[in-house]
């Protein structure tokens, strides 16, 4: 890490970025939190351990000003990357308005498990780890200005198989009931704190959808029709976007498994449009603004 | 290879000598045809009319009966005949299946069996281009028929209806033309290859069928053929037992050979013509093979 | 209570709302009428410009609203007024279908048809089947329960004041 | 709160029988925001017309509701009467109860509860209309006619003759299209030639006629009144300007192909026109003929070139031309005969089809006019013709019928008479259609003068014995099986849509049916008009025409054309998209999905003129209105105007149980 540090350091000093955004230690045990260093001194409290879950790159987009401060450096994991991409795809950031600190990454801890001291230095174990984490095969980012860590051989896997996609598969594999069941016991307990848009890097209008009421597209009450109608919603609006951060779900207060339903659409979007990924990219058109004229139309009488 | 076989009643029957030389020819050619067992008639005097239960149901239990003998004995999966009306037959019974499921279900309600109409059906000269490919069949030839001047004659049933049946263009056919051009055969082309040989008025109006038939050989003379080759013993049968009945009327004709493709084909690929049985052929082709140098 | 309710199912139409475009489906439906060829009543059109303009929004809120059924119909590939609106809503589709699938919705619900201005029988055909089947199914509950609910928490908060 | 009227029409009995419009009416006057309702016999009657005017007025109405027709039939009727009494057009809807309630639905207690339904609908939508002005438009003056035949030759005539400007683009060397290849005309036997050159020249010598040969329209972009053309000029490798047409150079070419002006039976050369009338009479080098271009050796045609304008290294050419209004004029193929083995095309030389007949009759043709069969070159004594090959045929060829081979195969069976007087012609017919003037009467000649033989039935088999031609078929009449030796067989060969009709309908964004025929925008009463505002349809690209008909539908184009450029404006339908630019986040899906190009980026600046931020931007002109940006935003901030998120909400809504 000391790299890291004397990366950003190196960095603020010769005003190459007017802040660095990255990970420092937190209050609580097992945990860290989002830290800005905008001095050599606080590039100090920079660290990168299995511990730095969030994705920082929600502090790129239009919802926080620090794009406005200048040249901004960002730490981020090859999963975070993704997004970065999608960003840029859609518009919403400039590549070289951005230095990418890319660290290697083996995985990082799942929301509901602490890590002791001792662990931290060790290999973490697939159980502890974050479900997204299963099926990431961008341990050594793509797209990076510097690179951090050992470099890690990024697995080879089928996409759209293991880990959340297992999960996935048991949801199609129900019933239709069973399936509307399931869903509206989770929404049941929505209560449209909106935590899982606040916290979408994806999702950065500066007025959504649920903020309008002519028309009243999205209910206000969370009773189960609003909350289908906005969990829908928030699902087909990432379809072909999704970069499975899995930040929605983590920060769920009533934790409906929302990573089921925007992983369902990355796997849609791979089986119908050309095996499609959100986030690999830049420069290909995503599936919902580009069209083939052979594209699949069985349903369709 | 092996192939589940179905040979329908002319070649079990009266022209057993044409069945053994495809066996020959299919050994010789490193495959075998496997006879199914507890076969019944393809129905091919059962036309297949629009709502002739029955007349499906026979060919229905042959095509089942093949699926199961090929799933059963790890044969191939497809099913082969050596005679045209029953690949005719066959071929259309599953094609009335995959266009009308409730004819399908009438059907296999009838039965008691669960067809699916998936058995696929293929004439042998299929085999021979498709699997095993005429450029193999040329190197396995050990006699070239060379001097030979064939005609080739599909007659109606292994083209038509094409949609149904779709082995070929109708028209413009090159299969048989192909496998007798591997043997080394002068292949002639003639416009009545895919003409009737009148074998549906053959018992009702025995004139008509002669009149059909001779149209057939008067312009395979025409074009300088020395023979007709055919792939259905049926054809076969009427084009060559009719000859004597076609001299009435047309007195200048000139007797020609009708032989059979497993005939030529067994030939090229060595079988002994003495162990050749023309007994199906009542003109007998002999002198004319002896005259080209092929005896 | 009961008796009523027995009533109520003897007079059950079912309502099926059909999104279609104005240029092809519109048309074809129109066509039907100039035609005089009769089908079932339980339809009722939205025209919208083109299939493209056809939001994922306006299906869930038919639902919402105790649609029992709902088709949505446009130009065939190659035929659409605007070029290209109907391949774009092809896939917008295919996406949400899966999601409406995924997520529980009887998928026997929702149907998508092309029906071109010259496709009065289709047009027929695809209503009078659509009818026929959401007729099979019955009213499409899933929603009409919930929408119970909610109204009768609305009368309890109410009562509260 | 608005002030809505509903006007329940009864359409005579069309309505009235299968809905009870007096309830529609009486059950409205619940509806929020209606202050009006009536039903009324025939409103978009004059009457009708009038007391919608009269009421709007007396009851200072402010949204109006017509069920009726479909908005197809008379939505501009009514819109054009709310306007004369001050309202705004778009401040009027119709419901539809007409085309999709009383026609359709026989119960009238159903058609009533849906015509409830569908009344309510668009008086919910209505109220939330907004007043929206037309958008103005300037015309250019200048017409595109794409095809060179005498469909588009008719039509550019008929259009330069008002003095308007016209181009036409024609994808052959030459104009004259397939009407320069017929020996004579039915019904009354002149000369093609005769008749088609005049025409031809007459439009290469009009100042309004701009004519761009051996090219193609390769994009269109725009709408009525204001399209861009990209044409693509093939390169000729002859500099157009500087030929005079002595035809040196095709005398001294080495190089012989086949003319596929006279059906591939004469030569022409590697440089050349395909006949010496040719208009313009330029010659074209066929690079993949010529020696030249394939071995880099030979260019005599440059040496024997006066003016010295062979270009060996000409490039293919892009024009864009702004134009106001198109007519399509690109006529018709005939069916490749592949698919009909039996018979005998292409495997017997003397078995011809119509087109080939007619250059053979021809007396420019390959046999200088003389009835020579193409195998040995003897004259015909026996020839058979076969019609309906293709036509009327659904299982091989196509469902229509070809509409003029009845009438040329009557032609051709005289023309053979009189060249070859003791021959005799055979056709074999379905049914003889030969509505017509002077059509009926045409064919008796063939058969009472001519002494046709017609035998009704269909041929089954043509097969070659010796030097004739066996036709086996079938005379119907007479049920019995007919076989004639014949020394020719002539086949009346179906017309079809032009190869790659349906990829020039999706350049230019116009409609075309199953058969790739281009689509009318009404059978009976837009027969001229396509879909597509500001492009029209002249002969046989539309459906198999004849030559009078051909002409008839081409001089209807030119004045539908010249009625469109007459106007110094357009006024268009303002549904276009509009940007809330406060709410705009720039993320371009809408860009990036729209079929017309009609968004683009704006940069949002502050008083210092510093960007600040960006959005999207409509252009207005450009918009068609279909409304994908709409769907594909996510936070609803473009919204097409007339079919607004909360216009279509509250159609829903109202729907609800």
């Amino acid at each position: 890490m000391e790299s890291l540090q004397s990366k950003a350091k190196e960095l603020i000093k010769d005003a190459s970025v007017a802040v660095i955004i990255g990970y420092a230690a937190g209050t609580k045990k097992g945990k860290t939190k989002p830290f800005f260093a905008y001095s050599e001194e606080d590039c100090e409290k920079l660290i990168f351990t299995p511990e730095c879950v969030n994705n920082l790159t929600i502090y790129l987009t239009r919802k926080f000003d620090f794009m406005k401060k200048g040249k901004v450096a960002i730490v981020a994991k090859g999963c975070d990357i993704k997004t970065i991409n999608v960003l840029i795809q859609e518009n919403q950031l400039k590549r070289d308005d951005v230095v990418i600190l890319g660290v290697s990454c083996e995985g990082v801890v799942d929301k509901d498990v602490i890590l002791d001291r001792a662990e931290l230095t060790a290999d973490l174990p697939e159980d502890k780890k974050s479900i997204k984490c299963i099926t990431c095969d961008v341990n050594t980012p793509s797209d990076f200005d510097h690179l951090f860590g050992e470099g890690v051989e990024s697995k080879a896997i089928e996409p759209m198989t293991g880990g959340i996609y297992d999960e996935v598969d048991k949801v199609r594999g129900m019933a239709q009931g069973e399936k509307w069941n399931f869903w509206m016991e989770h929404f049941e307990r929505c209560i449209k704190c909106y935590a899982c848009k606040k916290v979408c890097p994806l999702c950065y209008c500066d007025v959504c959808i649920t903020e309008k009421n002519q028309p009243q597209w999205i209910e206000t009450s969370a009773h189960e029709r609003g909350n289908y109608a906005w969990n829908i919603k928030r699902a087909m609006d990432l379809s072909g976007r999704c970069t499975f951060c899995g930040e929605c779900d983590r920060v769920c207060p009533a934790e409906i498994p929302l990573n089921l339903l925007n992983q369902e659409m990355a796997k849609l979007n791979y089986e119908a449009f050309d095996g499609y990924r959100a986030g690999y990219q830049t420069e290909e058109k995503p599936p919902f603004v580009s069209f083939k004229e052979d594209d699949d139309e069985g349903f369709i009488r | 290879m092996k192939i589940p076989y179905y040979p329908g009643c002319t070649l079990n029957t009266n022209a057993k000598d044409l069945q053994e030389c495809a066996e020959f020819s299919a050994e010789a050619l490193g495959f075998s045809m496997v006879e199914m067992p507890d076969w019944n008639c393809c129905g091919a005097s059962l036309p297949l009319t629009a709502n002739s239960a029955m007349g499906y149901a026979g060919p229905t239990n042959v095509l089942i009966g093949a699926k199961e003998e090929g799933q059963k004995e790890g044969l191939e999966d497809k099913l082969v005949t050596l005679c045209a009306v029953c690949y005719n037959v066959l071929k259309r019974t599953n094609y009335a299946f995959n266009k009308d499921a409730a004819k399908l279900d009438t059907i296999n309600s009838l039965l008691e069996s669960d067809y699916k109409g998936d058995t696929n059906v293929v004439h042998f000269l299929e085999v021979l281009r498709d699997d095993i490919g005429f450029d193999k069949v040329k190197e396995s030839v050990s006699k070239e028929l060379k001097g030979l001047k064939v005609a080739p004659y599909y007659g109606c049933f292994l083209l038509r209806p094409h949609e149904e049946v779709g082995l070929d263009d109708p028209y413009a056919p090159t299969i048989f033309e192909g496998l007798l051009k591997s043997l080394g055969c002068e292949v002639v082309d003639f416009s009545h290859k895919g003409e009737c040989c009148g074998s549906y008025s053959a018992m009702s109006n025995a004139e008509n069928a002669a009149e059909c038939s001779f149209s057939v050989i008067d312009a395979a003379a025409a074009a300088g053929a020395d023979v007709i080759a055919t792939t259905c013993p049926l054809c076969q049968y009427n084009l060559d037992s009719k000859q004597a009945m076609m001299k009435k009327n047309h007195g200048d004709m000139k007797e020609m050979p009708i032989i059979y493709f497993t005939q030529l084909l067994s030939m090229a690929l060595g079988k002994d013509i003495g162990k050749i049985s023309f007994k199906s052929n009542s003109i007998n082709p002999l002198p004319l093979l002896k005259e080209k140098g092929l005896v | 209570m009961s008796e009523e309710k027995v009533e109520n199912k003897e007079v059950w139409t079912p309502r099926i709302i059909a999104y279609v475009c104005n240029w092809c489906t519109y048309g074809g439906a129109d066509l039907a009428g100039t035609s005089r060829k009769t089908y079932d009543a339980s339809v009722r059109v939205i025209k919208l410009p083109c299939t493209g303009r056809i939001d994922p929004l306006f299906l869930l809120k038919a639902f919402e609203r105790g649609a029992d059924s709902i088709l949505v119909s446009g130009c065939h590939p190659g035929d659409c007024h605007y070029n290209t609106g109907n391949y774009h809503s092809r896939r917008r589709w295919t996406a949400f279908r899966d999601l409406l699938e995924f997520s529980g919705i009887d998928m026997r619900r929702i149907h998508f048809s092309w029906i071109s201005a010259a496709e009065a029988v289709k047009w027929v055909d695809v209503v009078n089947d659509v009818s026929e089947k959401t007729k099979e199914l019955g009213p499409y509950t899933e929603f009409q329960r919930i929408n119970e609910k909610i109204k009768e928490y609305d009368g309890i908060f109410a009562e509260q004041g | 709160m608005s002030r809505v009227g509903v006007f329940v029409c009864h359409c005579g009995t069309n309505i009235s029988a299968t809905v009870d419009v007096a309830k529609v009416a009486e059950e409205m006057k619940n509806q929020p925001g209606v202050v009006y309702t009536e039903d009324y016999k025939f409103m978009c009657s004059s009457p009708g017309q009038g007391k919608l005017k009269e009421i709007i007025d007396e009851h200072k109405l402010d949204s109006v509701v017509i069920a009726a027709c479909s908005p197809h039939m008379h939505e501009k009727t009514f819109r054009n009467a709310a306007e004369a009494a001050g309202l705004n057009s778009f401040k009027v809807e119709m419901a539809n109860i007409r085309e999709q309630c009383s026609w359709v639905h026989p119960d009238k207690a159903e058609g009533t509860v849906k015509s409830l339904d569908l009344t309510k609908k668009m008086i919910e939508k209505v109220r939330l209309n907004e007043e929206l002005d037309k958008i103005v438009m300037p015309v250019t003056k200048k017409a595109l006619v794409i095809g060179g035949g005498i469909a588009g030759i008719q039509a550019a005539l008929d259009i330069a003759a008002a003095g308007t400007e016209v181009i036409i683009v024609e994808k052959d060397v030459t104009l004259g299209g397939h009407m320069i290849q017929l020996s004579e005309t039915f019904p009354t036997l002149d000369c093609s030639q005769c008749i088609m050159t005049p025409k031809m020249v007459e439009a290469s010598l009009n100042p309004n006629i701009t004519i761009y040969t051996y090219a193609e329209v390769e994009a269109l972009d725009g709408y009525v009144g204001n399209f861009r053309a990209r044409i693509r000029r093939k390169a000729k490798s002859v500099v157009e300007e500087d030929c005079t047409g002595c035809g040196i150079c095709q005398e001294k070419c080495p190089k012989k192909v086949d003319n596929p002006f006279e059906m591939g039976h004469g030569k022409s050369k590697a440089i050349a026109v395909p006949f010496p009338q040719a208009v313009p009479n330029v010659p074209v080098i066929d690079r993949d003929s010529c020696i030249y271009y394939k071995t880099g050796k030979c260019r005599i045609c440059e040496k024997v070139c006066g003016p010295k304008c062979i270009d060996f290294d000409q490039q293919d050419e892009i024009v864009n031309v702004d134009i106001g209004a198109i007519v399509v004029a690109t006529g018709y193929d005939t069916m490749p005969l592949d698919r009909f083995g039996e018979y005998g095309y292409g495997k017997y030389k003397d078995v011809i089809d119509g087109l080939t007949f007619e250059r053979m009759a021809s007396a420019a043709g390959f046999t200088e006019g003389e009835m020579k069969r193409p195998s040995d070159g003897k004259t015909p004594e026996t020839v058979v013709f076969i019609q309906c090959v293709g036509s009327r045929d659904e299982s091989k060829g196509v469902s229509y019928c070809s509409k003029i081979c009845c009438m040329y195969s009557a032609k051709q069976t005289m023309l053979y008479k009189h060249k070859v007087h003791h021959g005799k012609a055979h056709v074999f017919y379905m049914d003889i259609r030969a509505g017509g003037k002077n059509y009926e009467e045409f064919v008796r000649r063939a058969i009472e003068e001519d002494d046709a033989n017609y035998i009704r039935g269909r041929v089954s088999r043509v097969y070659e014995k010796g030097d004739k031609l066996i036709v086996k078929g079938a005379d119907t009449l007479s049920g019995r099986p007919v076989t004639i030796e014949a020394d020719m067989v002539v086949l009346a060969t179906a017309m079809t849509a032009r190869k790659g009709a349906d990829k020039l309908a999706q350049t230019l964004g116009i409609s075309y049916d199953r058969y790739n025929f281009f689509s009318e925008s009404h059978p009976k009463l837009r027969p001229v008009e396509t879909n597509t505002a500001g492009i029209f349809l002249a002969g046989a690209c539309q459906a198999p025409k004849d030559v009078p008909e051909t002409v008839a539908q081409a001089s209807a184009a030119a004045s539908k054309v010249l009625g469109l450029l007459s106007q110094e404006t357009l006024k268009r339908e303002p549904i276009t998209a509009e940007v809330n630019e406060a709410n705009c986040i720039a993320c371009f899906d809408c860009l990036n999905i729209c079929p017309y190009g009609a968004i683009t980026s704006k940069g949002i600046t502050d008083r210092d003129g510093n960007i600040i931020k960006e959005v999207a931007e409509v252009n207005p002109g450009v918009c068609q209105g279909c409304g994908l940006c709409n769907a594909a935003c996510r936070s609803k901030t473009i919204e097409l105007r007339g079919f607004k998120d909360n216009q279509i909400y509250a159609e829903i809504n109202s729907l609800a149980v």
